[in-house]
């Protein structure tokens, strides 16, 4: 069980991972969020990216309709903050991120999923007591050492 | 002068050979621009016209007109034909005077009633009878007496047309035209000062041959008058150039360019001095440099200056911005003033929008 | 007697007439050509939104209260004073279908500075209780929360937290003489918070001394929207009041096209004095680190990109050149819209359209000009300096069903930053 | 009153009694724009809204390829009757002679076949404009009676100054009065209506000009 201590090594392993299975991983991060967000077609996607037998164009509409979940959930200026939509609307971005192609973005799909769950977490924890981000952080680092190790 | 002779065979008692009268008929029909085979109706009327009689009245004039007439330089087919004409009175031709005078008048009248020929110039004072009279008979009783047994009436000279410079204002004898007085007789204004001889001669011409001419709305033969100076000036592409003297004496004068700058009034008056031109076709008041008066217009004397083109204001235009542009900033500064007391009251008044006055009172 | 009421409407306008406002009324022709620069007109062929026709009741009132003629025909009973059902009517014209985005100003043959009128007339409209009822509660938050969107300090330092973890050094929050105080909108808080990591890697790499101020953090300023000045005054005043506890040198205003024109152009007269400190928007500050050669990136984006001009930034604000210069820096295939930079076409969302749910429908038909503009570029992603642009174009291209990414200038720069901080770097 | 008197009234006193209050007009319509006043901006400017203001007013007569191309009739028609009525008022010999006689300045003119031929060129197209007003929604919408009496009194000295220099139908010094009779209708008018934006399109791109270039933007 290989002991991740901080970003930079969770991070560096991540990326050292092949495309595919940083897929997978991102889906797990999602996964991990997933009752923060209340739109069924985030779960669709997340089923689809931790399928590693998942075709590229079931991942293209898969990224489609997560783009449409993005739009659907952003905040509406000037409209009241409601922190716990919020959460979900970063939920589909991790979505998003986990079913995009390779080189899109800095830091690859997983770092990107990881990224984008933390915020959501973190968005939960705006209005409530307990520090989900916190939470979140260690989970996530937990999923990839199981990961690694199976 | 025996009054039962017709024109043709007073002609020739003068020696005018059968051919030198018809040149004479070809040359006035081309100049009524008459097509060439009137000659002959023109040769046969004048011919077989009886010689008419002839009164010419002169009233405020300033004989100008009978000197065109005369033209005592030369003698010529026009004054020929006046010869042959009955002219039965002409206080300034004619040799007798006084009672003499009178009598002949009253006689021509009493003879030839209703088929004489009425000529007047010189324009005719309404203002008080004494300003004019001849042989102590006012202007306006004498115009009023011979006209009744007028055939037709023609108004020689801008005075008896249209009131000439006696009428120019402050007219003060109240001096009228003949068509003012005459009302029930045709008249023919022949204006002009003085008309041109050739037109006078022509006019009675036309009028012996072929009666009333036809006559623009202001009663004057087309055919001399339907034109005017500017469409047929010798100048004319000059103006259409836009090359114009500027002064009198300055390179464009020298150059025979449109005197429009200086005041020209062709563009605005009917004659035939362009085409016709003076002393047998010599020259025209523009041909000469100087611009035209517009003489053969009603009131040119009062036109606003001869030496002004007829279009520009005559006011003094400046002054006029200057007071306008005074009076405006007056009243603008009041209305500023205004303004910006009412602004600023609204400035005053200005009660702090917050959040709550976003709403109207029952909205909320 | 407080609420809004008619009569202070009628004297708000009465306030905000001046010698301009009363110069292009009396200069205006009724030539039509500046509905043909409104993109609520070429998209719908309304003429209702001609836009010099969305003034007519601050035209009447100047009219009768500041001219002799209209005055004199008001006393005969030729006019009829402005009534309240009048200012109904015009609600959805000077509202919804006007993002004050200005185009009309600069196509106008006698120059009328059209949406300079359009700011003053809404002080009459919003004094008078006809504002949109989405732009009152968006200002009631931004007075009473401090954020339009109602983000407290809490939800902020939230942000900061999380963007600390992943960047891996701390943002520097109420830092008294730093150089610069930078503040945010709410919609990048909210949607876009990654902005704050990109402005924090930069400011690091190029070493420059800035902080952010937890009693006023909230750059935009919904007063000038609805257009009340007093309320404005209020917001920009927090600003100033934060700039000059922490003894800044300058303020730099977000990736917002209105929170620049508020803080950098409105916010003195606003406050009635000029400020101790300069203002920048992000752009300019960026721009100014390249200039100076502190900036330094590497990587060119392959992608074919475009820029949208956020209309207060580049037509109202003046700063058009530094997005060019530094979207240069980073990418190999930049490709201008037509008609772009002062004369770029508005994306249809701002001057608070965005804010007002009843304008939703014109809004998105609004988008078809900028739809048009892409289409005549397709580029493969579209690169802007507001929030809320990027908003309004994510959801018209979805609308549109065209898959073209719409990325943040500051935050592609950010990931082209060359020096150790960068994502390459940070394994060491 | 015959044809002379009539145009002798027309040249003189009502000449002078039109500019008088055309002249007036003006004034007093500026003052009460411009006494109206303006804030001063306390913000720092970026660039000159002088210069900005200056140059608007030259550079608003050009608009860019984008602008030109969806309003490219109201550009052509506008700029074809503008030029063509300054040319044939300021570049007709006897119009120069009013405006020497007015003014003592005077400077060489056009041959009056081009200027009458301008004449005609700018009437039709008025009349263009005038069409198009009447079909186009935008200004349909948009035009009301000062607009339409606007066109009319625009195009009516023209009309009139045609129909004087061709002397058609009555004797000229009346077709001359009725053609200074019309423009003297303009100068009355001129003032109160939108026919003012000779004199406030300046002030209005000096504004907009002033108001983009403080911010550094060429508007």
């Amino acid at each position: 069980m290989t002991e991740i201590r901080n970003d930079t090594e969770f991070r560096q392993k991540l990326e050292s991972l092949d495309h595919a299975r940083q897929r997978i991983l991102a889906a797990r991060f999602v996964e991990n969020v997933l009752p923060f967000c209340n739109d069924e077609r985030v779960s669709r996607i997340v089923k689809i990216a931790s399928d590693p037998h998942a075709s590229a164009d079931e991942l293209a509409t898969a990224l489609r309709t997560a783009k449409a979940a993005i739009i659907d959930s952003h905040a509406r200026c000037g409209a009241e903050c409601d922190w716990k939509d919020q959460a979900g609307y970063f939920v589909a971005r991790a979505a998003a991120a986990a079913v995009s192609p390779a080189g899109q973005s800095a830091g690859g799909p997983a770092w990107q999923a990881a990224m984008g769950s933390r915020m959501a977490a973190t968005c939960r924890s705006i209005d409530s007591t307990e520090d989900n981000a916190g939470q979140a952080k260690m989970q996530q680092y937990l999923i990839l050492s199981e990961f690694l190790t199976s | 002068m025996k009054n039962d002779q017709t024109l043709g065979e007073i002609l020739r008692d003068q020696g005018i050979s059968r051919r030198g009268f018809l040149k004479f008929c070809a040359a006035t029909a081309s100049l009524l621009a008459l097509p060439p085979g009137s000659v002959t109706a023109i040769a046969a009327a004048l011919e077989s016209a009886r010689r008419p009689s002839v009164i010419w009245l002169s009233f405020q004039e300033c004989t100008g007109c009978t000197e065109s007439l005369t033209r005592s330089d030369a003698a010529s087919i026009e004054d020929l034909i006046f010869n042959t004409i009955s002219l039965d009175y002409h206080h300034t031709l004619q040799a007798a005077s006084g009672t003499g005078a009178e009598d002949a008048r009253q006689s021509a009248m009493k003879e030839n009633w209703g088929k004489y020929l009425l000529v007047v110039d010189g324009s005719i004072p309404t203002g008080n009878p004494g300003f004019s009279t001849i042989a102590g008979i006012s202007n306006v009783d004498m115009l009023m007496e011979v006209a009744a047994g007028a055939a037709a009436i023609v108004a020689v000279g801008s005075c008896a047309s249209f009131g000439g410079i006696p009428h120019a204002s402050p007219n003060p004898t109240g001096a009228v035209s003949v068509a003012d007085l005459i009302s029930d007789k045709p008249v023919i204004n022949v204006p002009g000062c003085p008309p041109i001889p050739v037109v006078i001669a022509g006019v009675l011409t036309q009028f012996l041959t072929f009666g009333i001419p036809e006559l623009d709305e202001l009663h004057r033969p087309m055919a001399f008058y339907g034109k005017s100076i500017h469409d047929r000036c010798y100048r004319r592409p000059f103006y259409d150039k836009g090359l114009f003297a500027e002064t009198f004496d300055d390179e464009g004068a020298r150059k025979g360019w449109c005197l429009y700058k200086l005041g020209c009034k062709g563009p605005t008056t009917y004659n035939a001095c362009a085409t016709t031109k003076w002393n047998e076709g010599t020259s025209f008041p523009i041909q000469s440099g100087h611009p035209c008066l517009g003489c053969s217009q009603p009131d040119f004397w009062d036109a606003g200056g001869f030496y002004q083109a007829l279009s520009i204001p005559t006011g003094d235009i400046s002054r006029a911005a200057v007071y306008g542009a005074g009076a405006g900033i007056a009243a603008g500064a009041l209305m500023g003033a205004l303004n910006r007391g009412r602004k600023s009251h609204a400035v005053r008044v200005h009660k702090k929008v917050t959040i709550d006055d976003l709403e109207k009172e029952h909205e909320k | 007697m407080s609420g809004a009421s008619l009569e202070r409407g009628i004297n708000a306008l009465k306030e905000q007439i001046d010698a301009p406002t009363a110069t292009f009324f009396s200069a205006c022709v009724h030539c039509g050509m500046c509905a043909e620069a409104c993109l609520f007109f070429t998209e719908t062929g309304d003429p209702k939104y001609t836009p010099i026709h969305k003034l007519e009741p601050m035209r009447k009132v100047w009219h009768q209260e500041y001219t002799f003629w209209g005055k004199f025909a008001r006393i005969l009973g030729l006019s009829k004073p402005l009534t309240d059902a009048e200012l109904t009517e015009w609600e959805t014209l000077v509202y919804d279908s006007c993002t004050l985005c200005g185009r009309c100003s600069m196509v106008c043959p006698v120059g009328n500075d059209i949406a300079y009128m359009i700011r003053k007339m809404r002080e009459g409209m919003a004094a008078s209780g006809h504002a949109p009822a989405g732009m009152i509660g968006a200002t009631r938050r931004a007075v009473t929360i401090g954020s339009p969107m109602g983000v407290k300090l809490p939800a902020l330092e939230a942000q900061i937290r999380h963007t600390e973890e992943e960047i891996g050094f701390a943002i520097p929050v109420d830092v008294v003489g730093a150089e610069y105080l930078c503040t945010l909108s709410s919609m990048e808080i909210m949607n876009f918070p990654e902005y704050i990591g990109a402005i924090a890697r930069i400011f690091h790499e190029t070493g420059v001394s800035w902080t952010i101020s937890s009693e006023a953090f909230e750059a935009t300023n919904s007063g000038i929207q609805i257009g009340v000045s007093d309320i404005a005054a209020e917001l920009v005043e927090r600003i100033v009041r934060a700039a000059e506890k922490l003894k800044v040198k300058a303020v730099i205003s977000p990736e917002c096209g209105h929170a620049y024109t508020a803080i950098r152009w409105e916010g003195p007269n606003l406050i009635g004095r000029p400020y101790p400190f300069k203002v920048f928007h992000i752009l300019e500050v960026l721009d100014d680190l390249r200039k100076t050669g502190k900036l330094h990136t590497t990587g060119k984006e392959s992608r074919r990109l475009t820029y949208h001009d956020p209309c207060q930034i580049s037509r109202r604000g003046g700063v058009f050149e530094q997005p060019r210069n530094l979207l240069n820096m980073v990418a190999e295939n930049f490709v201008e819209m037509p008609e772009n930079g002062i004369m770029n076409w508005c994306c249809g969302a701002g001057g608070g359209v965005s804010a007002n749910e009843r304008a939703d429908e014109l809004k998105m038909k609004a988008f078809r000009r900028k739809k048009a503009q892409l289409d005549a570029v397709a580029p493969d992603a579209v690169v802007s300096a507001c929030a809320n642009c990027r908003i309004q174009l994510e959801e018209g291209l979805e609308v549109n069903n065209m898959d073209i990414p719409v990325i943040s200038l500051t935050e592609t720069i950010a990931e082209h930053l060359a020096g150790e901080t960068s994502t390459e770097a940070r394994q060491s | 009153m015959t044809e002379t008197e009539f145009l002798l009234w027309a040249r003189g006193p009502a000449f002078q009694g039109a500019t008088v209050i055309f002249v007036l007009g003006v004034t007093f319509r500026l003052l009460e724009i411009l006494l109206l006043g303006r804030k001063p901006n306390l913000a720092e400017p970026r660039g000159s809204a002088m210069l900005g203001g200056l140059r608007t007013i030259v550079t608003r007569s050009f608009p860019d390829a984008g602008t030109h191309k969806r309003s490219a009739f109201t550009h052509y028609m506008g700029y074809i009757f503008h030029i063509g009525f300054f040319i044939t008022l300021l570049l007709y010999a006897p119009h120069i002679l009013v405006i020497e006689k007015a003014f003592g300045v005077s400077w060489p003119a056009l041959p009056t076949t081009v200027v009458d031929a301008t004449a005609v060129i700018t009437m039709i197209a008025l009349i263009a404009v005038l069409l198009h007003r009447l079909k186009d929604p935008v200004l349909r919408f948009l035009s009301n009676f000062q607009d339409y009496f606007a066109w009319f009194l625009t195009i009516l000295p023209l009309l009139t100054g045609y129909i004087a220099f061709h002397r058609v139908g009555l004797p000229p010094p009346a077709l001359i009065a009725i053609h200074i009779l019309s423009v003297e209708l303009l100068m009355v008018v001129f003032p109160f209506t939108k026919l003012m934006h000779a004199f406030t399109l300046f002030m209005a791109r000096w504004y907009n000009g002033a108001i983009a270039g403080y911010k550094g933007v060429n508007s």
